[in-house]
């Protein structure tokens, strides 16, 4: 399917990495945005709430990030493609309502963008410490996808990216940024609305008394239906059936839970998206992600230069993790290196998908800005002198 | 909860003579009967009740959604045969202004319980009522948790005992009908789960009103609040509340308090008209450039 | 904001109570060098959350006065309030309402008139005194934060009350990292201009309506229980001498 | 420090995991409980409603989680001790406060008796699927402590150790325990007063105008004060520097935020505790935590009697992990099986520290039941068979998940 010329705004703009979210999402077809006020995802929702009048969106500002994740939820049951913006606090109170939107599979988009934490932390400055969080966070086995953006273009890119993945296997999807790509102002183009490809909603089509609202069809998802439609359905947040009626035992938990985790773990090869440079003859290759990235890709040319072949794998889905892509580059090269805005949190999947075939060096958030590359430059050349596999993270600059 | 839900497993549904077919089949599900409310509970009282408001009302019922929370109460969404959410503890507020505010034709209820909608779910009800969001609350009273067992609410009378009162209540109860009245709800009734055909008429009539209505249904529980406190079974309840309720309509909602035991007043006390938030939404929205909204 | 500081600080001084017992949680940042002169403790902690912050406090060491200064009050924090209110906690809340919540960038919060807030301007703000009085506030008022002496009366008034107790002020934005400008130069004139007296008023009439005088002062002042002393009283009752009582009303 | 007599429950009993818990509580010294109530721990806290104004500990039913959190931390600072308890819902609904209590370095305890999954899931039954997400659950960086018990008497001694652990180290200890453990009743012995030990709040002593809340002491740990002492407190939950001010420079982050997880990764092997048998010798180590433990057991007795060497890693604390420990039990045995109530969580950890030295077989399972022991003993059989090295971890298919899924079952409720 095509988007929707309604909301698509063709052209070549400069815009924020906030502003282009706000742009990918009008583009991918989002009409409901609930929202709580937090630093710095704040311009995606002035974006959104100005634009969404002539678009024809709806937006509401609820009371805590708790209500508006469950609106969120709600609307998306309408039929409406719905999003939510939040950065990490707003996140942690997403927590319950984002294992409710796992377990009602209701496609819906979450927007982190994250700031220094732990708790109120740094407002306003980038950190990407809550990687773990949008995996793990809430209570109970789910699966989720995240994708992480590395520049105003991919803010709109994946934006609508995520909004596909996310009617494609019915979940919530999180757009985990941080407070320097959504706040970085770069040229952006936005194609016409023919060259967008969105995912529809897989909707149900047979007989109104036959619906079944999680019965799994031939491409795993269970059909979707709106309220109002005179179908009648009911869903819970309860261990369910096929007919979405609560069943409490070890049997059904197997059958409901199962395939929530098999809907992403079986569908690795489709959704997960590297981006790779130079990996064919490298000895070192730098794992990165988001903001991370862009200081990856100067410091690969810049070691290119000094002559260490150095490349780049790039994590664009971040979960699920691209195991396999890991495990086979483990082979070949001496050293992974991992520079996070975090202490150490993708690292220990990295550490876990090498099998020990190559060290992993990490690099902690360093006290000089995002895209400052000594710390990583060092820990290359680090990497490309080292002769044994060591059986623990190396740690670049333990403790300063 | 466990034993209760033991319990259901065993009992079989009473078989119904052929072509015999209940007066509600379509409006609830049948086909989960029988329902998991104890005996002498009232739950099963407001969901008749509310399934014939809605007969009353004349209402499409494929226009209307009824969001549940986590409770006993909750549980309502799960036999009422609309499209029906059983969602997360005290966020079926929350969840019904998201489907009511992004399609404004569905008409949203809220049924669950004074724990869900109260205690945890208090902040959603006061800014709900605030925003005046087109939607009906029927928040059964039992004056207790009783899902997870009986411990205290925050509706639970002074000195009445609880499993986490062990000694008595310390907490003076809310007066439901008084917070929602000065948040701003249009509607605001009470009834017992012994005046049935008021109650009918209250939700027929709430259900037809444009903007938040609360609905608060007193209801017996034999379970846990009434053998806790030693107040014999729910016919003994049902007595009670026929010697002890006074209907006093318009009555100013500051005098509605419950105590442990002592009269209870129901009746009608608001019924006024304030815009709804759909109303101001696309009051602000004609102001905009480029803005115009067919729906609602 | 300063004036609100002030005032607060000549209300402790009135009332004569130690300013070491005074522990104020907040989620509105407040400057260290302030904090300082206030000499009180501070806890600035996750938004919404001044009052249960507040409520484990005092029960944890029933001698503090605790006083919740509140930006978030009544969005995240709404149900803490209400509880709050019905449990009757001793407690100070002094709800700084800004109309527009400057600190983020103007976007309104419930307690927004409509007149002043750039986005969501269709959303009808609470009547703050009169859901406090509802919930059972045993204390009520609101001032603006030109009044600085009856501010500071009522904060002396209020810490003497057994309970939970509520101001209400409107100020232009409760941060202390922004300057005054001339958009809050502005409001505060609006405020002294638009403002009347009208003590023990029934809450249920002072809403904040466009085009009208706000109403200002004293709105309910009663006595209730508090958590504490029914907490003691009622397990007295039943458990006797087993029962060890929990701090009282001054510790 | 021994605990003090009035706090302690002494004598014999036969009670579940949750009043034992809620006992250890008291005896641990807890003087203040703020709960909410949610199968299955309710009756945890129910114990401590009933008991705790007899030993002067105050307990508050508060209006949801978030008040019950935010309760417990005023309550540490205030001056005393206190703890929460709650299941998954209401752990998740408490992860913002979690974060700003390990960012604050505030000794609280939270026992999570864990229940099926995700959302509302099964209430009444077990999980232990909430094991990632009380490492991982809150934003930012931070670490914390996670004990798993396995039994009443456990729940009892473990939430002692907690405490004395969340003072020790100034920060939230989680007693990970499950529905199958709190609903277990047994014997439970609860000592004398003095035969306890109590780890004393580090309160700063010092002159008041030197003091500094998060200026650290050897051990990285700063001394902890409480309000009302007219020490001028200034708490905040933004990123601070030792006097407690926020501070605006990345370089601070680096440096204060570090000292956070480097106070508990440094101090790691004085944390841990772990309970490992047979493991010298053994083909195949089974690492297990909570009640898959005790059902790991009967599936190591079925395998020893095949024949087969196994040996058995039990994690007493599952946070921090012990990534030395299956290092070096990974260069000696051919694999390792984990049962986990979940689709895998801490096999992960597992894995990653094998380093491509170990296979890793896990043994999921949904929840609302636990494990046959069958299904141990075969995973243990085959992974003791299989010779190759394999990449990444096996799931062993379970009966359960033949059943259900091969045969097709029908569900009634």
């Amino acid at each position: 399917m095509k988007a929707d010329p309604k909301g698509v705004l063709t052209g070549s703009h400069t815009l924020t990495g906030n502003h282009a979210c706000a742009e990918g999402a009008f583009a991918a077809g989002c009409r409901f945005l609930g929202l709580y006020p937090i630093v710095p995802s704040l311009e995606i929702s002035e974006r959104f709430l100005e634009r969404a009048p002539e678009v024809g969106a709806t937006f509401i500002q609820m009371e805590d990030e708790v209500s508006v994740l469950a609106a969120v939820l709600g609307a998306s049951w309408t039929g409406k493609k719905s999003m939510t913006v939040t950065s990490g606090p707003g996140l942690s109170l997403m927590m319950e309502h984002l294992g409710l939107g796992v377990m009602l599979e209701t496609p819906c988009v979450i927007v982190d963008i994250q700031r220094a934490g732990p708790a109120l932390g740094m407002p306003g400055r980038p950190a990407q410490g809550d990687m773990m969080q949008a995996r793990w966070g809430s209570h109970g086995d789910y699966e989720i996808i995240a994708l992480s953006p590395s520049s105003p273009q991919e803010m709109f890119d994946y934006t609508i990216k995520a909004f596909n993945l996310s009617e494609r296997y019915r979940i919530p999807v999180a757009l985990m940024s941080d407070a320097y790509v959504a706040h970085l102002k770069e040229e952006i183009v936005i194609p016409h609305a023919e060259e967008i490809e969105i995912e529809p909603r897989r909707y149900y089509k047979g007989a109104k008394d036959k619906y079944l609202p999680f019965k799994r069809d031939k491409d795993f998802v269970p059909r979707m239906v709106n309220i109002g439609d005179g179908y009648k359905f009911h869903v819970t947040g309860l261990t369910h059936d096929d007919r979405g009626y609560p069943v409490m035992n070890e049997e059904c938990q197997e059958y409901n839970v199962h395939p929530l985790v098999w809907k992403v773990r079986n569908y690795v090869d489709e959704i997960i998206e590297v981006q790779e440079a130079e990996t064919e003859d490298a000895e070192v290759i730098i794992i990165s992600y988001g903001a991370t990235s862009r200081a990856a890709l100067k410091a690969m040319e810049q070691a290119r230069k000094s002559g260490i072949k150095v490349g780049s794998l790039r994590l664009v889905t971040v979960w699920p993790f691209p195991e396999k892509r890991v495990a086979e580059l483990a082979k070949k090269v001496k050293a992974f290196v991992v520079p996070e805005m975090n202490f150490g949190q993708v690292v220990l999947e990295v550490e876990r998908c090498s099998y020990g075939n190559a060290n992993v060096i990490f690099v902690p958030h360093g006290e000089n800005g995002v895209e400052n590359t000594d710390d990583l430059l060092s820990a290359i050349k680090q990497a490309g002198q080292a002769d044994k596999v060591e059986s623990v993270i190396i740690e670049f600059n333990k403790g300063v | 909860m466990k034993a209760k839900e033991t319990k259901t497993k065993e009992i079989q549904s009473v078989p119904s003579k052929k072509g015999e077919i209940h007066p509600m089949e379509n409006l609830l599900r049948m086909d989960r009967m029988p329902h998991i409310w104890c005996p002498s509970c009232g739950i099963g009282l407001a969901v008749t009740a509310f399934a014939s408001a809605l007969e009353k009302a004349n209402i499409d019922p494929d226009k209307i959604s009824i969001v549940s929370g986590i409770g006993c109460t909750g549980r309502v969404a799960g036999y009422v045969k609309l499209d029906s959410f059983h969602t997360t503890h005290g966020r079926p507020i929350a969840f019904g202004t998201g489907i009511r505010v992004a399609n404004p034709k569905i008409k949203v209820v809220v049924f669950s319980g004074d724990g869900d909608l109260i205690a945890i779910g208090g902040n959603h009800f006061i800014h709900a009522a605030r925003r005046n969001i087109d939607m009906l609350v029927v928040c059964v009273n039992n004056f207790i948790y009783a899902m997870t067992g009986g411990q205290v609410a925050p509706t639970t009378p002074l000195a009445a005992y609880a499993t986490t009162s062990p000694y008595g209540c310390v907490e003076p109860p809310f007066n439901i009908p008084y917070i929602a009245d000065s948040s701003g709800a249009v509607y605001v009734a009470r009834w017992t789960t012994l005046h049935i055909r008021r109650l009918i008429n209250s939700l027929a009539e709430a259900l037809q009103k444009k903007g938040f209505s609360v609905v608060e249904v007193i209801s017996p529980c034999g379970m846990y609040y009434s053998r806790i406190n030693k107040l014999g079974d729910g016919l003994d309840m049902m007595k009670f509340y026929h010697d002890n309720v006074e209907i006093r309509h318009g009555e100013d909602t500051k005098n509605l308090d419950i105590g442990f035991q002592t009269k209870i007043i129901c009746g009608k006390f608001v019924d006024r008209e304030r815009p709804s938030y759909m109303e101001r939404y696309n009051q602000w929205l004609s102001g905009v450039k480029g803005g115009s909204r067919d729906e609602g | 904001m300063n004036s609100i500081i002030s005032a607060f600080s000549k209300g402790i001084e009135k009332s004569g109570i130690d300013r070491k017992k005074i522990s104020m949680p907040s989620d509105v940042p407040f400057n260290p060098d302030v904090v300082k002169a206030l000499g009180v403790d501070y806890f600035q902690i996750p938004r919404g959350r001044a009052i249960a912050f507040g409520t484990g406090l005092k029960l944890g060491n029933p001698s503090l006065k605790v006083v919740p200064v509140a930006g978030d009050l009544m969005t995240l924090g709404g149900n803490h309030f209400v509880h709050g209110a019905r449990r009757n906690m001793e407690l100070l809340i002094i709800c700084v309402n800004s109309f527009v919540y400057k600190k983020i960038a103007g976007k309104p919060i419930p307690s927004t008139q409509s007149a002043f807030s750039p986005y969501s301007t269709f959303e009808e703000p609470f009547n703050f005194p009169h859901l406090g009085n509802s919930c059972g506030a045993i204390y009520t008022a609101r001032w603006t934060a030109l009044h600085t002496e009856e501010l500071a009366d009522s904060v002396a008034e209020a810490l003497h009350k057994h309970g939970l107790s509520v101001i209400e002020v409107l100020a232009p934005g409760p941060n202390y990292y922004t300057d005054i400008d001339s958009i809050e130069l502005e409001l505060l004139k609006f405020y002294h201009e638009n403002s009347t007296i009208k003590n023990n008023e029934d809450p249920k009439n002072v809403a904040i309506v466009p085009d009208e005088k706000i109403i200002v002062g004293k709105f309910t002042d009663k006595e209730r229980p508090t958590f504490i002393d029914s907490y003691n009283v009622q397990h007295s009752k039943i458990l006797g001498d087993k029962f060890t009582p929990h701090g009282g009303k001054n510790g | 420090m021994k605990a003090s007599p009035t706090d302690v429950l002494t004598g014999i009993y036969y009670i579940d995991g949750d009043v034992a818990a809620g006992y250890g509580a008291l005896a641990a010294g807890c003087k203040l409980v703020a709960g909410y109530p949610i199968t299955p721990s309710t009756e945890a806290f129910e114990a401590m409603c009933r008991m705790g104004p007899q030993v002067g500990t105050v307990f508050i039913q508060m209006e949801d989680e978030f008040g019950s959190i935010s309760a417990v931390l005023g309550a540490v600072w205030s001056g005393v001790k206190s703890m929460t308890i709650t299941s998954g819902p209401g752990y998740s609904l408490m992860m913002e406060s979690i974060g700003f209590g390990a960012m604050l370095e505030t000794p609280f305890v939270l026992l999570n008796i864990q229940r099926g999954g995700p959302s509302t899931g099964v209430p009444t039954k077990t999980g232990q699927a909430d094991m990632m997400q009380s490492r991982w659950g809150s934003h930012g960086d931070y670490e914390l402590i996670a004990i798993s018990p396995d039994s009443p008497q456990e729940m009892f001694d473990y939430t002692i150790k907690a405490f004395n652990l969340a003072e020790k180290y100034r920060c939230p200890v989680m007693i990970m325990s499950d529905e199958c453990v709190g609903h277990m009743t047994e014997k439970v012995v609860i000592p004398e007063a003095d035969k306890i030990e109590i780890e004393p709040r580090r309160f700063y002593k010092g002159p008041p105008e030197k003091y500094l809340p998060f200026s650290p002491d050897p051990d990285l740990v700063p001394k902890i004060a409480k309000a009302g002492d007219g020490l001028g407190l200034y708490i905040t939950g933004r990123v601070h520097d030792e006097r407690g001010y926020p501070v605006k420079n990345e370089e601070f982050k680096a440096k204060y935020v570090r000292r956070l997880v480097d106070k508990i990764r440094l101090n790691k092997d004085k944390i841990i505790e772990l309970k490992e048998e047979s493991t010298d010798d053994a083909d195949v180590v089974v690492v297990s935590y909570g009640i898959s433990s005790r059902v790991a057991v009967k599936g190591v007795e079925i395998a020893r009697q095949k024949g087969i060497k196994v040996g058995a890693l039990r994690l007493v604390t599952v946070w921090p992990f012990p990534d030395e420990k299956i290092i070096d039990l990974a260069k000696k045995v051919k694999a390792f099986v984990v049962p986990e109530i979940n689709y895998g969580q801490i096999v992960f950890d597992v894995a990653r520290c094998c380093h491509g030295q170990a296979n890793v077989v896990l043994i999921p399972h949904g929840g609302a039941g636990v494990h046959n022991p069958l299904d141990i003993s075969d995973a243990i059989e085959s992974a003791a068979k299989e010779d190759k090295k394999i990449e990444g971890v096996v799931e062993f298919k379970t009966r359960l998940e033949k059943i259900v899924f091969e045969r097709g079952l029908k569900f009634k409720e």
